[in-house]
């Protein structure tokens, strides 16, 4: 079958020939084989967005009896290219009493947040960069560098409502963090580990996933991740009845782009590692294993998309009241029950 | 120069150029962002000492919690973008020598000292052993940490509570109030 | 050139830091600023803290554990510290330590 | 440590790429600013005053409770790990290590520090 892990053995034996034949030491074949694995996997992600985009387009039409983009190629499915395009050619308009050099690279700290958590995601059996033994406390801790991303733009556009957005958006990401954290730590109780592939490891039949051992750890991660990549029924940051665009609305161009990107990202990479921690990562029958990974996820990305189409937003009071009045005594009390399980059996 | 090296200066010069933002930068938005800087290279060093979960924690705490606080309270605190304040204080001078003379003592210390290291495989990182210690060795400063935590908590939120009969007005949704 | 990165290299570093932070901390009129520098030379002592934990005690990691514990105190200290620095911005509009001296007579 | 090998490359690359867009995009798109285009946007106002304004304190409140329970997580994770193998005592010391905790939130709750407005 399509089993892309002897591809990647394959490839990086060729890299490793490759560059010994060159003279240059081990060393240099790693960061060249690492190079060549963060190409591949931005360029993974870029076109995953793009799809994503198309996706959220039509779903949301579809939702609403209406049929989306339908010019650009067949049924529209080069639509979100063709804007990807124009936001290259957009002039970048950068507002005069900015805060220059954090302008700049705002749009940069968010993307690579986002971005560097792809190294630790198991795409498939043995599709993985790299196996921290630290992995999902060092995508918690990685992800927080997405809030100081959209503190510093809302911060440097020297823009009421992009000011308010970023700080709104901020105190909504922290305190569903917390939630989120003990959830997981739900999870790591039952794991034993932090690394991403064993706990995969450790669900390979239907019965082992840890969906049906964490079930309110699951519904407190549901909910606090929706909440942490700011989708509907959370999306105060951008309620542009409100606030505009939040902390994106003196951004333009290529720089709103990678904001945009970035935000996309985050949402496959909540349902990335909600498969990987609750529904057994790739393990599944007959298919291949990267198949099995994105079919998961991708499940849980059209969820997160359905839910946008079908609930309205909360109010802010509600939000925060919610997060810290009810998630985070729920979490709290998941760990104390997982704990009572088991020591008692 | 192996890649140990180079790793271990490219962090360091991070760090101390960060670090020298952090003091000297006129802008106190500035600082923190240095000093995000400054504590995700000292995060790296952490990585380079094999203690990758202290690492993360270090990430996720001071990043993510301590230096938003402290983004937080600059916007609280007006004036920032006033750079025309003077940001440092008469004592500059005084301030460097101070500085460079521990400098010098420390570092005069630390060559006339012998250094006893002694070798050993450290455990493979993951937190498993400071679980350990924390719950056998430690277990006392371990729920102390959690007191000191709670005191920390109710301490801060009586000083920052604000006044009880300034604003309560239950339909306010404008998060700004505009500043003296 | 070749240099073998050991103990004496972290604490050289770490003292460096943690002088920065000296500096910072007698200089600085922000409140906010002499905070940031007291941080700095908490992560300069954690550096310390480790490096000793590599290189002494490489088994046992104590050091590692100690560091933890200053970063857990060094959050309370955050937390508390920037209050007080609200409390004062608060009550005589201005955050500049040297105009603090009401307890000072 | 070598591990972390690909986290520093993945930094680096995820920089180098954005840095490639904007460059790429600088050698295609118009560039013609005037003072209006350039003006701070403020549903076509003119803005009155700076941004930098000072904020309401509740804001800062979650950002505090925030902190707290953010290092409360980090000493939860290595109990999490090797809670198993050392059994009840183990359990009981993070009850009350929660426990104590929990008291925080409760007097946040109790004084209304949870809620928004």
């Amino acid at each position: 079958m399509l089993e892309l892990d002897k591809l990647i053995g394959f490839v990086g034996a060729q890299i490793a020939a490759l560059v010994t034949a060159l003279g240059l030491g081990p060393d240099w074949v790693t960061l060249v084989q690492l190079v060549v694995a963060a190409l591949t996997l931005i360029g993974f992600a870029s076109v995953m967005v793009l799809g994503l985009v198309y996706a959220e387009r039509k779903v949301s039409a579809h939702i609403q009896m209406r049929v989306g983009p339908m010019r650009v190629g067949w049924h529209g499915i080069l639509q979100t290219l063709a804007d990807a395009v124009k936001l290259l050619q957009k002039e970048d308009i950068t507002p005069s009493n900015v805060d220059r050099a954090i302008y700049f690279w705002a749009p940069i700290v968010t993307f690579v947040a986002a971005f560097a958590v792809y190294a630790v995601i198991p795409f498939g059996r043995g599709l993985v960069v790299t196996d921290l033994n630290i992995g999902i406390l060092y995508i918690l801790a990685i992800t927080t560098f997405g809030v100081i991303g959209l503190l510093m733009a809302g911060w440097s556009s020297n823009n009421k409502y992009s000011l308010l957005g970023g700080f709104r958006s901020a105190a909504q990401v922290v305190s569903y963090e917390v939630p989120m954290a003990l959830a997981v730590i739900g999870v790591v109780m039952l794991t034993q580990t932090l690394s991403m592939v064993q706990i995969v490891g450790q669900q390979e039949k239907f019965y082992q996933w840890y969906v049906w051992r964490q079930p309110i750890g699951f519904l407190i991660y549901f909910v606090a991740a929706t909440a942490e990549v700011n989708r509907t029924p959370f999306d105060l940051p951008e309620a542009d009845s409100e606030l505009v665009a939040g902390f994106v609305t003196e951004y333009s161009g290529m720089k709103f782009a990678m904001f945009f990107l970035a935000e996309f990202l985050n949402m496959f990479t909540v349902a990335a590692i909600g498969t990987t921690l609750f529904f057994g990562g790739w393990n599944g029958p007959v298919l291949p294993s990267w198949m099995w990974f994105l079919i998961k996820t991708l499940a849980g990305v059209f969820v997160l998309m359905w839910m946008r189409w079908t609930y309205p937003r909360l109010r802010v009071d509600q939000l925060m009241g919610f997060a810290w009045k009810f998630l985070l005594p729920l979490a709290i009390l998941n760990i104390l029950i997982t704990g009572l399980f088991v020591v008692l059996f | 120069m192996d890649t140990i090296t180079l790793v271990f200066f490219a962090l360091a010069l991070l760090i101390i150029t960060s670090a020298l933002f952090v003091v000297t930068s006129k802008n106190i938005f500035h600082s923190a962002i240095f000093l995000i800087m400054a504590l995700f290279g000292a995060a790296g060093m952490f990585v380079m000492l094999e203690a990758p979960f202290l690492a993360a924690a270090q990430v996720l705490i001071y990043v993510g919690a301590i230096a938003i606080l402290m983004i937080f309270a600059v916007m609280l605190t007006a004036r920032i973008a006033d750079e025309s304040i003077i940001h440092t204080n008469e004592q500059v001078p005084a301030g460097l020598a101070i500085a460079l003379g521990l400098l010098a003592v420390i570092l005069y210390g630390l060559w006339n000292t012998p250094l006893t290291i002694h070798g050993g495989t450290p455990p493979s990182g993951g937190g498993h052993k400071l679980g350990e210690l924390f719950l056998t060795t430690f277990v006392l400063p371990f729920e102390v940490v959690s007191v000191l935590l709670l005191a920390a908590l109710v301490g801060a939120l009586i000083i920052a509570r604000r006044d009880p009969g300034a604003t309560p007005r239950p339909n306010d949704q404008s998060a700004e109030q505009t500043g003296a | 050139m070749h240099v073998e990165i050991g103990l004496s290299h972290y604490l050289a570093l770490s003292a460096i830091v943690f002088c920065i932070g000296v500096f910072g901390m007698l200089t600085r009129r922000n409140g906010i600023g002499v905070l940031m520098s007291i941080e700095l030379m908490f992560n300069a002592v954690n550096i310390t803290l480790v490096a000793f934990a590599r290189y002494v005690t490489p088994v046992e990691i104590t050091g590692q554990v100690i560091a933890a514990f200053t970063i857990a105190v060094a959050a309370a200290e955050a937390t508390v510290a920037l209050a007080i620095v609200l409390l004062i911005y608060q009550h005589h509009r201005g955050i500049d330590v040297d105009r603090i001296n009401i307890m000072k007579w | 440590m070598s591990e972390f090998a690909a986290i520093a490359v993945f930094l680096v690359l995820g920089v180098g790429f954005v840095l490639f867009n904007f460059l790429l995009s600088k050698l295609i798109r118009p560039k013609n600013p005037n003072p209006i285009k350039q003006s701070t946007y403020e549903c076509g106002e003119t803005p009155v005053g700076p941004a930098w304004i000072q904020f309401n304190v509740r804001f800062y409140i979650f950002c505090l409770i925030f902190v707290i329970f953010d290092v409360e997580i980090v000493f939860l994770f290595p109990w999490a790990l090797v809670f198993q193998s050392l059994g009840l005592f183990a359990f009981v010391e993070m009850v009350i290590f929660v426990g104590i905790l929990m008291f925080g939130l409760l007097y946040a709750w109790k004084k209304g520090l949870l809620r928004w407005y």
